[in-house]
């Protein structure tokens, strides 16, 4: 990621804003329908509809987000999805976003933002009581945020698909949190839903940055 | 997938509206909210709240009323509400008492009445329902999953709170009676969440799943049909295994249908069960039998006991008046 | 098929003893005797009998005691009872005041009471149920059939039985309750006879069976599958049209699933029916909302609306303690 | 049918009662599915479970009933129908067997024999407010009776068949009695399944006594 000198990024533009929150949105609502059937799997069905009435609420304020500044934005799509979604989701993406928008202010470097995205990760096992390899969304954000503290040059390519093999990586694993706890051993086998929303959405923030921020 | 509905969307505040417009003398639905209150609050007693996804009517908005909660938060099909909509709720019924949160524990619903807690900053306490005996504990760290005992735990709570007991002690009494009602459910059919249009999961013709929640998800394992006292033999005893040996023997059990199981087959199953309940040496002095924590359209049933004492009976025994539960008055 | 049962030939026995265990306080049923009587019988009080095929629980067995039925005669599944049967449920309750029979109008129902009736000699009226209003009138002279109406008349007869009412004015007000109640349902899906193993007809998804009864019978016509308010609007106005208007307006409304009809899906039902009532003219001032009168597991309902006066609506106020229907005490 | 000139046929042997019995109940027992199957179609399809409830409680008295002269097996075999059918067939058949019952000492001819069945269905259309053409087990027995009091000579062979002709003869009737009455003009081409199963049991007795009297 590139890097800058002064205090803290530039903020990004209003358009790039609107092109982010579209696309992770947008994202979202395409992959419902697989998000269902993961959850189906394992869960109970709904997590494609949760997730996308997340996102509708989010497109519903489109026009009043992009004027806010970056942390203000994040804060507010993690109040929208809290109050919206409900479930497990609800409060797991919600608080992730929440999180970041504290000291998003501070980000300066892939060194800052990595503090702030582990940041966002304790969060998030906080609230879940969850930790890494209980096949949750953590498992697709903790291995990022990994990959951020290792102080690596990465490029955006490169984080996208170190999201989808994390979310690959949870179809081994045997649920310990979440509905797919209580299937025990058939959980196995089976892509955790909550991990291939993250997935989604990292990659849709990766490749709306990829292009616009070149 | 058939279901009287308008919208898929509209179903919980249409529903909820529905109920409101038959029970207007017990029940107030703010148009928009999405909880439903006691008309006349007890002035001075605990407030009893709780709530959950929307899909296993009558729990939690059936049995707000006299004697039992004070209010219910329901959220979309399957999904727990939201803390905002929590922590309206608390504020609608709260009089000064504290409030004591009922809650049946999943990931979802925990962690939204936390952050409803968190948002709230008057006398509270929760009580997590963690009855359901088929989950293995390896892997699990959180324990159980609350079921169909949710409803044992609000109806005597409800009483102990309506004769004016403090928070503390309906803590107490709250978490004895979790530890001692335990719940284990077997399913003939999944169930359709409305926006989904077709079934969760597809079971053969002569297959059940053993070992449900009441979310028509996949149970523990997929075994052949059986018949009834068999069932009856495998619930009954799995649930005995996690109970601790009481010392009158005296039991309430709770058969529960899962929503579109007919009343004929729930009596029946009533036999069944007090056979073998009794054949384990416990007495069945109390029963409810009825579709009372369900998963929208699933097929099957659940088993609930309840160890009683003289106090914890005393309490079942105390007038309730809600949609779903009525007596002595 | 897949039911909670053991063999199918014991579904009706088992059941029964299942709802006595389950009501040991109110109900009894002599081993091998098919009918359920009231542990506590009104001496000097007329006698309220009925009875039916199975398969429609709660009723009627589900509606004996006090206030409601002295005693149920059940027969095997959608079979109505045998006079040998019949007579020997009347002569376990009537205690000299005489009996009232409330039975449904089918050709089996009605020859079966008939044959008991000829078999017994006190005093002993019937009221026969015709509430249905689907079927057309040109071909059968022999009247509507009863369904869901039936449990509003035993509720009501039951409370004016209980107050000491004598039989002739008992069948005055039976016969005005008949003409004041009028029900129309829709099926969603037949239902499987336990015996047969598969249902009794199909339906394709986006079908229903309008005007069916509670047998699983086919309906008067098939049409497409519609949403909630449309089907209210249809069964509401269908009702209506049979009904005498009534000076003051006010109405019981009944809203009844068939069986495997969920809460969710009825409580959205009632404010649909509330709709279209109001927009009628009617003041709906009393709600039944819940499978009462059923068809084994058919998915669907009906609706049944009673015109009320003052004296109906204290009648149905009136306590009643029953398996399935409690209030007041 | 043979005559006889003594004041009543000398009464059967108890080995063709019991082939009679047997056969009868052994009819409706094979054909019970068809007869759910004709009941799914216009009714609650449960007709064949009804009738072979009927017969089996039936056949568990055999040894008792043979012992009996014929009018008491026909009293008896009425009060087992009554008694364990239910629905509209128990006291439909049920009178029919007792009313025959009553008469049937004074049976000495064709004459005689055609006015205790005419009685029989008189009884039946009397218990279930009915009458010819309504789609009813009346619609093989009225006719059966119809031609017994024309006078005319008539074989085992040809009773048989005028019973199947007029249970043929309900499919494009309208029911105007009974659950098929429910569905109006849908009732129209379907075979009654209480014709039918008078139509077996007629069929049955006809041919017992045609193998075993001559
Ligand atoms: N305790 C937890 N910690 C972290 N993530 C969790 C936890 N519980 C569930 N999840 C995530 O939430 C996803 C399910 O979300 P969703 O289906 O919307 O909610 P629900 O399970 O309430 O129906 C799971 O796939 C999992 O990734
Ligand atoms: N009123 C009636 N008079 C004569 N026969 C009748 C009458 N009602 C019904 N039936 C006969 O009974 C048959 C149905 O019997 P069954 O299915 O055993 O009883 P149910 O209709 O009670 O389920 C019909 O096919 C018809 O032939
Ligand atoms: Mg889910
Ligand atoms: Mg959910
Ligand atoms: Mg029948
Ligand atoms: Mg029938």
């Amino acid at each position: 990621m590139s890097q800058h000198s002064d205090a803290s990024f530039p903020d990004l533009s209003a358009a790039i804003k609107r092109r982010l929150i579209e696309h992770v949105c947008e994202t979202i609502e395409e992959h419902a329908e697989e998000l269902t059937r993961l959850d189906k799997a394992v869960g109970d069905g709904d997590h494609g509809i949760n997730m996308s009435r997340g996102v509708r609420a989010i497109s519903a304020e489109t026009e009043q987000l992009v004027q806010l500044e970056t942390p203000r934005i994040l804060q507010r799509v993690g109040m929208i999805l809290v109050m919206n979604i409900g479930g497990a989701a609800g409060p797991i993406f919600g608080t992730f976003f929440m999180t970041l928008a504290k000291d998003f202010r501070t980000a300066r470097d892939q060194a800052s933002l990595a503090q702030i995205f582990e940041a966002g990760v304790e969060s998030v096992c906080a609230r879940g009581k969850s930790r890494p390899g209980q096949k949750t969304v953590i498992d697709v954000l903790a291995p990022l945020s990994g990959l951020l503290l290792s102080g690596k040059p990465l490029s955006l390519a490169a984080f996208s698909e170190a999201a989808s093999a994390a979310a690959e990586a949870t179809i081994p694993l045997q649920a310990q949190r979440g509905r797919a706890s209580f299937l025990g051993a058939r959980s196995i086998g089976h892509l955790d839903p909550g991990a291939r929303s993250a997935e989604l959405m990292i990659k849709a923030v990766c490749s709306v940055l990829a292009k616009e921020c070149k | 997938m058939k279901k009287l509905i308008n919208r898929p969307e509209d179903i919980v505040a249409e529903s909820l509206e529905g109920l409101a417009i038959s029970h207007s003398d017990i029940l107030v639905v703010q148009p928009g909210a999405r909880f439903v209150r006691r008309r006349t609050l007890g002035r001075g007693k605990v407030a009893l709240v709780s709530g959950g996804g929307s899909g296993h009517d009558p729990l939690h908005a059936g049995f707000v009323g006299k004697g039992m909660l004070d209010a219910a938060c329901m959220g979309e099909i399957f999904t727990s509400p939201t803390p905002d909509q929590i922590v309206a709720a608390i504020n609608a019924v709260e009089t000064g008492a504290g409030t004591l949160l009922v809650v049946k524990n999943y990931d979802g619903d925990v962690m939204n009445f936390d952050m409803a807690a968190e948002m709230c900053d008057h006398a509270l306490r929760s009580i997590l329902v963690t009855d359901d005996v088929s989950i293995p504990i390896d892997g699990r760290s959180t324990g159980a999953r609350g079921v169909a005992g949710t409803l044992i735990v609000e109806k005597i709570l409800g009483a102990a709170a309506e004769m004016g007991w403090p928070l503390d002690r309906l803590m107490i009494l709250g978490e004895r009676l979790v530890a001692q009602t335990k719940s284990m459910g077997v399913a003939l059919t999944s169930c359709t969440v409305p926006a989904n249009r077709t079934p969760t999961f597809e079971l053969n013709d002569d297959e059940m799943e053993l070992g449900v929640g009441i979310h028509g998800e996949r149970g523990q394992t997929r075994v052949k049909l059986d018949n009834a006292d068999a069932i009856a033999r495998h619930l009954v005893s799995k649930v005995l295994q996690c109970l601790p040996v009481s010392e009158s023997g005296d039991a309430l059990i709770l058969i529960n249908g899962f929503g579109a199981t007919p009343l004929i087959e729930l009596n029946l199953m009533a036999r069944s069960v007090d056979q073998a309940v009794r054949h384990a040496g416990l007495r069945p002095v109390r029963y409810l039998v009825g579709n009372y924590v369900t998963a929208l359209d699933m097929a099957g049933c659940s088993v609930t006991i309840t160890l009683l004492d003289a106090e914890i009976e005393a309490l079942w025994d105390a007038p309730v008046h809600t949609s779903a539960l009525r007596w002595g008055c």
